[in-house]
């Protein structure tokens, strides 16, 4: 089990979750943040201040996924969220003890199969 | 007062403003009056929108904000079809006739002393606020459909007698000498007692009482109380329909009372918990501008102050004696609309003068037997309503659900009756085109 | 019809409301209804940059407000200085003169019974809000600049022109006897051309189509058709320019037809999707209103209810086929203003009747032919306007970009255009002082 | 200029618009647009609250807007039952008299050719928008009670007599024959200056110049500056107390002089930093609304102009240094109003002329001595509000604390003074009943 | 030490922390996001648009616990947040190097010992 | 690798940057979440309804660093987020197994060296 975290472009949404689809990830958990990196910061004025937004927005998409699924749902994202400018994001895989669905009870492979 | 008959002798009983107005001809400065006192009337039924709107839940904003936009629309045609007739035309102390019906006869010549058109405008856009009013009583859990039904027919059934009763010469109220300037009994009062029915019939929010419901957007709270601040000024001064000096009087009441319930609500607020808040600041103008919606013509400025002061007290206590209920009167439309009106009636008979150009004194002017008139209209009024809207809610129910189910419910009455969100911010919506959205190869998923 | 000649005609023609107006005095009521007009006009122009603002997503909300809120400023002034002369100037049949440029000779004397200067203002107004209707095509990736030079050059290179030929006596559309009370034609179908060709030489945006683009605040889009009803009081009802009985003929007709239109659409979008949309009942009151605007001092009451009901349909269904085209008209000002203008100027043709102050009777009074002369004068308008619109914006394009950068866009033109966010939250956002924001000691980044 | 004895004069000079109105009977026309114009100024309170509102933190958002909303209460009555007798009642040069107090002899006769009561209700609503306007100076970190005593006496103690000396005909600045037609140097440099006192007072904000401070929602300022400017016709153009030439003038030249404010402040922005802002745009339309007020009825057209475009440099420039020093004027009162007053009235010194109805010629029209006399008043009116102000603020400081604890003011005045969340999402909010919120059993917290 | 991550539903948000207050849990860091998994996705209409929204709002709440705490942490969410329906959410558990309280700078155990 | 998540005051977020970026920490992300722990509970009311908050605002600051940098970085927030009263919040420390860097591909160490 693995907790997949990818921060990703917020334009670059929709065909990440299309290219997660193709890939037969169904679950995930999307969340808005904001990201400092490499990106040119940019500048506002409001009357006499200027101010340098150090943070862009970003989506950050968590996905729990089988061992077996990393690969795939790795290749997945960067298919769907890279535009190959300055700013594309980071993917985090990151260990996982325990799965459990809320629903059932049921717990680790079985949390993650899916409904239908 | 606006019955059109004795427009003559209130301008005359005003204190050094009698005009010789020769009846059967237009007036152009009360017509320009006129035109903008309905254009204001009309800004209040988008205000309340706003005031509504903002008491509730997000997922709830745009089906509250329906509630009233959606009475612009069906109410308002049916009083201009039938609801004005029933109303204002000639008929006996209960109802008005079908003269008017399908406005016909209703065209350009005089009505006093501006076009009857315009009269009949005017009176609508008050008809579609007193239905707005209802609805915030059964907020976040009415359907939209049965909603707009039960408030299009109540402004047939029971609106348009009750202007009949109270502001028609013939009307039985009328005649008893009940005093209603503006509409404190026909429309909020009458409003609430449909508001208190309505929550009783359609029931408790699922959650209300067992989870913290808090509005969404005070900001929009104050723009809501500020327009219809702005807009009562069409209410109440437009109701002398004419630029004179009772339009004056009444304007100047209307300033005065909600100045007044504004400091009062405030200081009650920063006395009972330390902290004056925006949302009591807002129903604070409220109250004071129900409450002189009867009196705002017929009582001194003075007197208006003492009215704004005075109504404060039952509202603010019965809104945080409401909450301790099992009466989910969601956005209390009866504290603030129904008990406020009751008071701003009782005391329009308290106060009234004939110095100040009322058609009758009250009880500081030595006729105490006012209040007794004035508490008989409202009891009959609130019954009528009361009984009434019992009837078509439950008539609705056979043929529709009044609530939606718990699950629509949990979710949002914009999603699952409006098919929107208030606020979309666009992140995972799939553009649904004429082919499949995304075309998948029998998608063999795997992880959820 | 706001024609100043043809004024004592129509008061004389419209039913029991025949008055002597001396011509050149002031007539103080009439004053009175135009100052508040004027302004109730002037409303329409933030209220539609809220109903746009509501309509685009949150990153080009600014954006999108401030092209409504920059033609108040451009627009006005080339309007004041040189565009009202060339509309309301005696000149030849298709352009006024020079004589009020700089506003010489514009001054307080009456023109017709108000002062010249407030017919100016007034006149001002509806410029402005028409130029401003035009941006809704080009929302969310046309720059703020040449957009600003386009519409502030378009208001005096066909908006003006356009003003002569319907409103002007000299005007040869007017001559024709076309009907256009208060602009269906000059301002409607107007802008709805100039739009339709700006929409297509700037070209869709980036994502169109391509993903869901959802409106990112309904309740926006709520206020803005509240106070856009509220103003087209004075918009309609002000085009009497008097506070007579066509002012209260054109105010009823004004708030009967958004009412029609509000339940008709209402209606087809429950039967298309099973619901009501708020977007919905917000979009079928502009229809209602655009459809009254040329008929509404013209027709009854009872034509302003079918002209309401009637140009429902076209503008839905252009709504719903349009989303299916590639024409990226955003905001829909095309089926919105376009079509219900159209809609409701033929239908002049058809409900206009003399008994109610039309100075020509249409289809239906038994004059077939007036519905060819609006068909005329549409065609006219609009084609003078596509054209016009073309060539100025493909000379702008010469000068500078009309559309940002791919990555702009993408970003948002709050951000790239004015440097500002609608809605700040202020994380991470370094105050940028006289010396360097933070002294840093040779940043070595490691980790990014 | 709003003094109601030279009204006749007045109305005479203004060209082509003699009347002769026979003084002491009511004028319909007039009451009609009073009554409008009232209401239109009355709007301007929830506007600049919204203006405000918009400008400041969420955190702060309540708080900031209650600032407005509180003065239409306890600045309302503090007006209606003293300060009004102090400003208009007869009595010395330097205060009136108490004859009005508690309303005393306000009634329903005329006062020039509107009812008493409407004119005492019109000069409240002034006083209530001049009082709001001091909160921007203080916003985010002054207490809600001692702010509210502040303006509350201020508006006793120093509004009511500075309209005095300024509008009432024993003023001694009227006396000195300087121009204030609707309100510069009462409201505008008045208001500034006891900001001015009070960001100084009460001090800057703990965070401010160490942390970016950005408005949080420019919407609701494009809509405060939009209704502003609607509500500013009633100011400005209902300071001609009539529906007269001069209230057409007055309107005419509100409509221009912010128009060629917001281009040129557009352009300023535009100039320096490459973006136009719409914070700035909302910010030139005040500016240039403010510097028009004294002017309105006295200017020709083509001087509004000039005035808006020419008072636009100081508030500009007020605006960007003002940030680097360390005052912390937080919402720029005294750069918009205060700079923009005095320039506006100093350019009123310059551009009256008799020919458009002033009582004075200025500077072009051959009196330069004007300019010195506009200099007095504005210098006067500044030092006795700065003065008072600070009394007022030190003296009450002796009482309360006028700031909240650096705690308090870090989480945000809207929970700390008022108890509220302007958008609380309602998530983690515990319904706090009769009992125990929910009933724990010892609880032994193991992990936090 | 572990990372308590758990998924749920906005309606359930009350109940949960009602239920983890009784397992004594009282540090909690809590997130509104979206989430994709089996439920049916609404459709939304705008004028002439016909959307189809993956996403559904839900929660996200963080607990850093001690082992010990961990199942009864579970238990807790599992009480709080479950309705029975598609769409109750996951509980994910992620291993902690450390924890550190940043008012104090003690670590770990101590870290997330209670104020009062 | 490792994931430093820290939930800090949103009063402290401009010190923090400001610290991590003179410890020379680039790549962070940032989110708005609302924390429950030590800190007394506000009271709000609505008309007649009074209720507790029990959530207050934080800001959940997610920074992936390689090992080494892991002191520098929590002393960085343990610098710029203390103010010394209940509520400064935590930062966890989660073993991470990948990084990629979605522009370009490049996994671990190598995604996370800066762009300049
Ligand atoms: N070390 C990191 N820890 C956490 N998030 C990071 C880190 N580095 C980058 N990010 C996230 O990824 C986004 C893009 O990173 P950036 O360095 O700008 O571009 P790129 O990954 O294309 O080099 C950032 O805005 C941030 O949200
Ligand atoms: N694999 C996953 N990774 C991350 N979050 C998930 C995953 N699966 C489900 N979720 C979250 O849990 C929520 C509920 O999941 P869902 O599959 O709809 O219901 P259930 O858990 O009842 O089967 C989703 O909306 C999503 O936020
Ligand atoms: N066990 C925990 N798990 C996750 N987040 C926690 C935990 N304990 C505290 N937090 C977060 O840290 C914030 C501050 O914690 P709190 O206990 O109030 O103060 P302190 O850390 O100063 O003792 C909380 O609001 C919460 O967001």
């Amino acid at each position: 089990m693995k907790l997949v975290v990818a921060v990703i472009r917020p334009e670059r949404l929709a065909e990440t979750l299309q290219a997660l689809y193709h890939a037969d990830v169904r679950g995930m958990t999307v969340s808005r943040v904001q990201g400092h990196g490499g990106e040119t910061e940019t500048v506002e004025t409001y009357r006499g201040t200027t101010v340098k937004m150090e943070l862009t927005d970003k989506i950050r998409i968590e996905i729990g996924v089988s061992d077996a699924f990393v690969e795939a749902t790795i290749a997945a994202v960067l298919a769907g969220a890279r535009t190959g400018e300055v700013g594309d994001g980071k993917v985090f895989v990151l260990p996982v003890q325990r799965v459990v669905r809320i629903r059932t009870g049921e717990t680790d492979g079985a949390a993650v199969t899916p409904v239908e | 007062m606006r019955c059109l008959a004795a427009s003559l002798l209130l301008c005359a009983a005003a204190p050094a403003a009698a005009q010789t107005v020769p009846a059967p001809t237009l007036d152009p400065a009360a017509t320009a009056w006129m035109l903008v006192a309905t254009a204001l009337v009309l800004l209040m039924t988008p205000a309340l929108a706003f005031f509504y709107g903002g008491l509730v839940r997000s997922k709830n904003t745009l089906n509250t904000m329906m509630m009233s936009i959606g009475a612009m629309g069906s109410v308002a045609l049916a009083w201009t079809l039938l609801g004005y007739s029933l109303a204002f035309d000639s008929g006996n102390g209960f109802v008005g006739g079908l003269g008017f019906a399908g406005l016909r006869g209703v065209g350009l010549e005089p009505e006093g002393v501006i076009p009857h058109l315009l009269f009949m405008v005017y009176q609508a856009t008050f008809v579609v606020i007193t239905a707005a009013l209802v609805s915030g009583a059964v907020a976040e859990r009415m359907r939209f459909a049965p909603y707009l039904a039960f408030v299009t027919l109540w402004s047939v059934l029971v609106y348009a007698p009750v202007a009949h009763w109270v502001w028609d010469p013939d009307g039985w109220i009328f005649q008893l000498g009940a005093l209603d300037f503006a509409g404190g009994t026909v429309v909020h009062v009458n409003a609430a007692a449909a508001a208190l029915v309505a929550a009783l019939v359609v029931g408790p929010r699922r959650d209300w009482g067992r989870r913290a419901i808090l509005p969404h957007h005070v900001p929009f709270v104050l723009l809501g109380a500020g327009l219809l601040w702005v807009g009562w000024f069409g209410f109440n001064a437009g109701s002398a329909l004419a630029a004179n000096a009772t339009a004056a009087l009444a304007f100047t009441n209307t300033f005065l009372a909600p100045a007044a319930a504004l400091v009062v609500w405030t200081t009650l607020d920063a006395v009972r918990t330390g902290k004056p808040t925006a949302v009591g600041a807002a129903t604070g103008i409220v109250v004071g501008l129900v409450a002189v919606t009867p009196a705002a013509g017929h009582v001194g400025p003075l007197a208006a102050l003492a009215i704004g002061a005075i109504a404060t007290f039952p509202s603010y206590y019965g809104i945080v004696w409401r909450a301790r209920t099992r009466l989910d009167d969601a956005l209390d439309v009866v504290a603030a609309h129904g008990l406020a009106g009751i008071t701003g009636a009782l005391l329009t008979g308290v106060f009234a003068e004939r110095a100040w150009g009322a058609t009758a004194d009250g009880l500081l002017a030595g006729n105490p037997a006012q209040v007794g008139v004035q508490a008989l209209a409202l009891a009959a009024v609130a019954a009528y309503s009361a009984a009434v809207s019992f009837g078509l809610l439950k008539t609705i129910a056979l043929v529709t659900d009044l609530r939606p189910s718990a699950r629509d419910e949990g979710r949002g009455l914009d999603l699952t009756e409006h098919g929107e969100e208030a606020y979309a911010q666009g992140e995972g919506a799939i553009l649904v085109l004429d082919g499949p959205p995304h075309p998948v190869s029998a998608p063999v998923p795997v992880i959820a």
